[in-house]
C-alpha cells in the first residue's frame, strides 16, 4: 500500500546523510568523550564538531550548547534550572497555556513548590499577546518561558518584541523552538533569548538528543548529578552517536532550508486550498499567516479526530489529532481548548504536518481520500445538524 | 493498539445510521470527553426487531457500537438489558485499558434507549 | 599502529549484531512510539521487543523496565525520586563513599536540601561492610543505595545481605548494576532490589541509553516533566534507536555470558600475574577475589598514572587512571582514597578493563611494553627512595 | 589535549635526572594535586651550566620540566630569576586550561633552586 507520513511535527525519519555518517560513526567511533587516549579524543572530536554545526545552526557560540536527552529535557533544565538557580532573586514565572507538556507540567510542578506562575491566555490563533506579558511582569518574575512555534497548531509567537520585554525587565527568556528551528529563522541574537530548546529528532536527525542554548554568563542548575559532562548542566556519558547525528542534521537544516521550505510550504498550501474546497464545515485551525510552512491543522465538526486518524492510516496517510482518545493522557488538546475552540472540534481537529519526502501527489492523494472519510463519519454522526460554533 | 475484530467492527460497522420511527432512543458520552453514542430501537413483540447506532467518537467507540447492535439484535428486552459493557468489549476480544472507561458506552445506550421504549410503553 | 583497547568499563564498541540492528532499524524505523498510525506503531512494537529484552537480562517483568537517557540519570531517579516520593516518610539516606558520582553527588545535593545522608566508609578492598548498614539504619531512612561492582576497583559488594538488612528494616534498597550486569549475575530476585541502574553502552549497546529496573509497587518522582512517557517516570520522546540497540546488547549478553566471561577472565588473569611478576613495587587494587572477571586496576609506586596512560597511549594501549590529572574535576579517584590508599598510589592508579575484542597476544603485548615505561618514569620520579605505604 | 609541542617533550624529556652535586635544589607541588617537580641547578660564574629536573606528575608537568630546563640552561641568574611559569606555557605553545594551574609549576622550582644556591652562598 502507498504510505503518506504526513506527521513530521511528531517526528522525522533520519535524513539519508545522517543515517551515512551515524553509520559509519557506529563502527569506527565508539570511545569515551571524557577518556585521555586516542579513542576518547577520537569521539570528542566529533563531539564537538557536531557542538559547532548546532550552534551554527542559530548563530550561537560553540560553548552555548549544551547537549541534552531531547527537547523535553532541555525545556526542563532551562525551566526549573533558571527557577532553582535564581529563587532568591523572585518566584514569579509567566508561561503560556499553550506550551508543551515539558515547560507546562514543569512549570505546574514548580507552582506546587513554592513558585508562582502565571499561564498567560492566548487569542483565537493561539497568539499570545506581548501586551500582556508585558502586564503580568511583577518585581519577582525571574523567567518567562513562551514557545517559538506551536507544535499543534504552527502558530508562530511574537518572541522577539516578547524577549525585548523581559530585557527591559531584567527577567531571564526562555524560548522553545523545538518545532520553528529549520522551518523559520532561528537566531540566538534576533530572538534575544537568554535560553533556546532545540530537539534533533524534529529536524531529520535522530530521537533522544536535544540541545539547550543558554547564552553566557545564564546561570541554571542541573536536573541530575554525576561525572559532571556537559560542563556540569547535563551528567552522564555522552550519546555520542545521537549528538553526531543532531550535528549533521543541523548541518543539513543549514543548507537546504530555503530550498526546502519553499517547497514545503507550496504542498501545505495546496493541501489547505484543497481541503477547503472539497468539505465542508472545516476550520483551519492556527493563525492563517503566522504559522510554520509545513503546518496544516483542521478541526471538522460533527466527527472525531481519532476515527479520521485510524481511517487516514488505513488508507496509508500517518497524521495526528488533537482528540482526547488520540492522546495517551485522555485529554483534548490544551493547545485547541486555550484557543477558544469548542470541545466538539477540539475532539475533531486533525493535524497535518508535511516534510521532507512529500510530493504533490502524495496532497493530491490525501485530498481524494480525505473528503469521503469525513462525509462518510458524518453520515453516522449524532452531531450532525446540532449547533456547533 | 486495536485488535483485529475491532479494527474490523471499525472499518465496516454493523448497523449505523439513525431507526426514523424508532420506539426508544438512548444517548450517553460527553463531549468533554470525546465520545457519544446514540442508539435506537425498534420493539415489536418484546423482542429488538431493529438496533442502530450513531456515533462521534474513536475507534473503540464506532466499534463497541457495532458490536452491540450485533449482539442486541433479535433478542428478547430483557436479554438486552442483561448485555454489560463487558460482554460488548469482550464479544470485541477486548478493548486497550486506556479505552475500556470512556468509549466502552454501547451498553448504556442501549439500556437508556429501553427505558425511553419501556416509558412510551405507559 | 597496534591498537587495544582495554577501558571497557569506559565504554564498549557496539557489538557487530547491535550496529546491524540499528543500521536497519535507522533505515525502516522512524515513528514516534507515541503515535496511533502505523509508523507510531511500529517504533512501538520495537521498543517492546526491547524492554522485554532487557526485562530479560536480570529476570524483571516487561512492566518493571523504564528506559532512561543513561546510566546516570537512571541513579538520579533512583536517588532524588525515592527520596522525593518518600520524605513525608523520613529524610535519612545511606550509601557508601565508593559509589559513582551518579548516586555520590546527587545524595550530595539531597543532604544540602534538608536530608541526611550516611556516607559508609568501605575497607581496604573498597569492601561496604553490611554489618554496618544494619548499625545506621534510623527510623526515619528511607533508602539504602550501594552499587554491586565499582567501576574503578571492580570490587563486588555483598547486595544480597544488603539487601535482606534492607527488606527487614522496609527501607527501599537500590544497586547500580551497571558495571557488573553481563559481567556477574544479576538478578533482580537474587539481588532482592527495589531499583537497579543499567546502562546499554556499558554492555556493547549504544550511549546515552539506560534503564531503571522499578520493582512493582515502589514509588519515585520524576526528575522532569513533559509528555509522560515510560509511564510518566521519563518524559520525552523515547531514544528508539538507542533503545533498540541496547535491547539488542542484552540479548547478547545473555546468550554469551558464560564464554564470554570465561574468556576474559583468563586474559585478566594473565594480565596480573604478568604484571605483578615482571614489575617490582606494584599494587593490585580492589578485593584479590571478589571482584569483576575483567577488571585488573594496579598501583605502581613512584609513577604518576596520567603520564602512563599517554604513554601506554603512543603505544596504542587504552586504559584509565584515576590520577587527579586524569579526572575532568581534577580529585584524584574517590574511591582509591576512600579505600585507604595513600595519595601516591591514588595518583599512580592505571585500569585496566577487557571485553570482547582483546586477545591473548594483547595482554603480552602490555606485558612487553609496559614493563619499560614504568621503569623510564620511575628513573626519574623525586619519589623513588621517599617511604611509601 | 596536548599539542605537538607538549607532546614531544613528554615524549622526549630534555635533561631529566639528578644532578649528583648540584648547588641549588628546589621542589614544588605536593601529592594531593597529584604534581611534584624537582629540579637541580649548576650555577657557574653566575650563569646556569647545568639544569636537570625529576617530576612526578602529569604530562604537562613532565613537558613543562622538560620546557624549562631548556630556557633555563645557559642563563644567568638574573636572567634565570625572570623566567615565569607561562614563559614555560608559551613556549611549549599552551597547555590545557585546566593543566596551567596545578602543572605548570617547573619556573617555580627553578626559583626554589636559585634561592638554594643563593642561600649557600652567603
Ligand atoms: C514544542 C515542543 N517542545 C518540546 C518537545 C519535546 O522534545 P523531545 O521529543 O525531544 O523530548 C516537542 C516534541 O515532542 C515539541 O514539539
Ligand atoms: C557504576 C556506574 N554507574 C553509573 C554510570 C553512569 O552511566 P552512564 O554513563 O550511562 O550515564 C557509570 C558509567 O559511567 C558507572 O560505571
Amino acid at each position: 500500500m502507498r504510505k503518506i507520513y504526513m506527521d513530521y511535527s511528531a517526528t522525522t525519519p533520519l535524513h539519508p546523510e545522517v543515517i551515512a555518517l551515524m553509520t559509519d560513526v557506529m563502527k569506527n567511533v565508539f570511545g569515551n568523550p571524557s577518556s585521555l587516549h586516542s579513542f576518547g579524543r577520537e569521539a570528542k572530536k566529533y563531539l564537538d564538531e557536531a557542538r559547532q554545526k548546532v550552534a551554527d545552526l542559530i548563530g550561537a557560540k560553540f560553548e552555548e550548547i549544551y547537549f541534552t536527552g531531547g527537547g523535553t529535557e532541555a525545556d526542563n533544565i532551562a525551566v526549573f534550572g533558571t527557577a532553582y538557580a535564581h529563587r532568591k532573586k523572585g518566584k514569579h514565572i509567566i508561561t503560556s497555556a499553550v506550551e508543551h507538556h515539558a515547560v507546562l507540567d514543569s512549570c505546574a510542578k514548580l507552582a506546587k513548590s513554592g513558585f508562582e506562575v502565571t499561564f498567560l491566555p492566548v487569542d483565537q490563533y493561539g497568539m499570545v499577546d506581548p501586551e500582556q506579558v508585558k502586564k503580568e511582569i511583577r518585581s519577582d518574575t525571574i523567567l518567562i518561558s513562551i514557545m517559538h512555534a506551536n507544535n499543534e497548531t504552527g502558530t508562530i509567537q511574537p518572541i522577539e518584541e516578547i524577549s525585548k520585554i523581559a530585557k527591559e525587565h531584567d527577567v531571564f527568556f526562555h524560548t522553545d523552538c523545538v518545532q520553528s528551528v529549520g522551518k523559520i529563522p532561528v537566531n540566538v541574537d534576533k530572538l534575544g533569548a537568554d535560553l533556546i530548546t532545540l530537539s534533533s529528532h524534529k529536524i531529520y536527525g535522530p530521537k533522544g538528543v536535544g540541545a539547550l542554548y543558554k547564552r553566557k554568563g545564564v546561570r541554571v542548575e542541573p536536573l541530575f548529578y554525576g561525572g559532571g559532562q556537559e560542563r556540569k548542566i547535563r551528567s552522564g556519558t555522552e550519546n555520542t552517536l545521537g549528538i553526531i547525528g543532531f550535528g549533521k542534521a543541523a548541518e543539513i537544516a543549514v543548507r537546504e532550508f530555503d530550498i526546502e521550505n519553499t517547497r514545503v510550504k507550496g504542498l501545505r498550501d495546496r493541501l489547505i486550498k484543497g481541503v477547503l474546497e472539497k468539505i465542508p464545515d472545516v476550520r483551519l485551525n492556527g493563525h492563517p499567516e503566522k504559522r510554520l510552512p509545513n503546518n496544516a491543522h483542521f478541526s471538522f465538526a460533527y466527527v472525531e479526530g481519532e476515527s479520521l486518524l485510524l481511517s487516514l492510516d488505513m488508507k496509508g496517510i500517518a497524521v495526528s489529532s488533537g482528540s482526547a482518545c488520540s492522546s495517551s493522557s485522555l485529554q483534548p488538546s490544551h493547545v485547541l481548548t486555550a484557543s477558544g475552540l469548542p470541545q466538539e472540534l477540539v475532539h475533531g481537529s486533525v493535524r497535518f504536518t508535511l516534510g521532507r519526502e512529500n510530493t504533490e501527489e502524495d496532497v493530491d492523494y490525501v485530498l481524494s481520500v480525505l473528503p469521503g472519510i469525513v462525509e462518510r463519519f458524518r453520515s453516522f454522526s449524532p452531531l450532525v445538524g446540532r449547533k456547533t460554533v | 493498539m486495536y485488535n483485529p475484530t475491532v479494527m474490523d467492527h471499525f472499518e465496516n460497522p454493523r448497523n449505523v445510521g439513525e431507526i426514523p420511527d424508532a420506539d426508544g432512543i438512548g444517548e450517553v458520552g460527553n463531549l468533554s470527553c470525546g465520545d457519544i453514542l446514540k442508539v435506537y430501537v425498534k420493539v415489536v413483540d418484546g423482542k429488538l426487531e431493529d438496533v442502530k447506532y450513531q456515533t462521534f467518537g474513536c475507534g473503540a467507540a464506532v466499534a463497541s457500537g457495532s458490536m452491540l447492535t450485533e449482539l442486541a439484535k433479535g433478542k428478547t428486552v430483557e436479554e438486552a438489558m442483561k448485555i454489560t459493557n463487558n460482554d460488548v468489549a469482550e464479544a470485541l476480544n477486548g478493548l486497550p485499558p486506556q479505552k475500556r472507561h470512556c468509549s466502552n458506552l454501547a451498553a448504556d445506550a442501549l439500556h437508556k434507549a429501553l427505558e425511553d421504549w419501556r416509558s412510551k410503553q405507559k
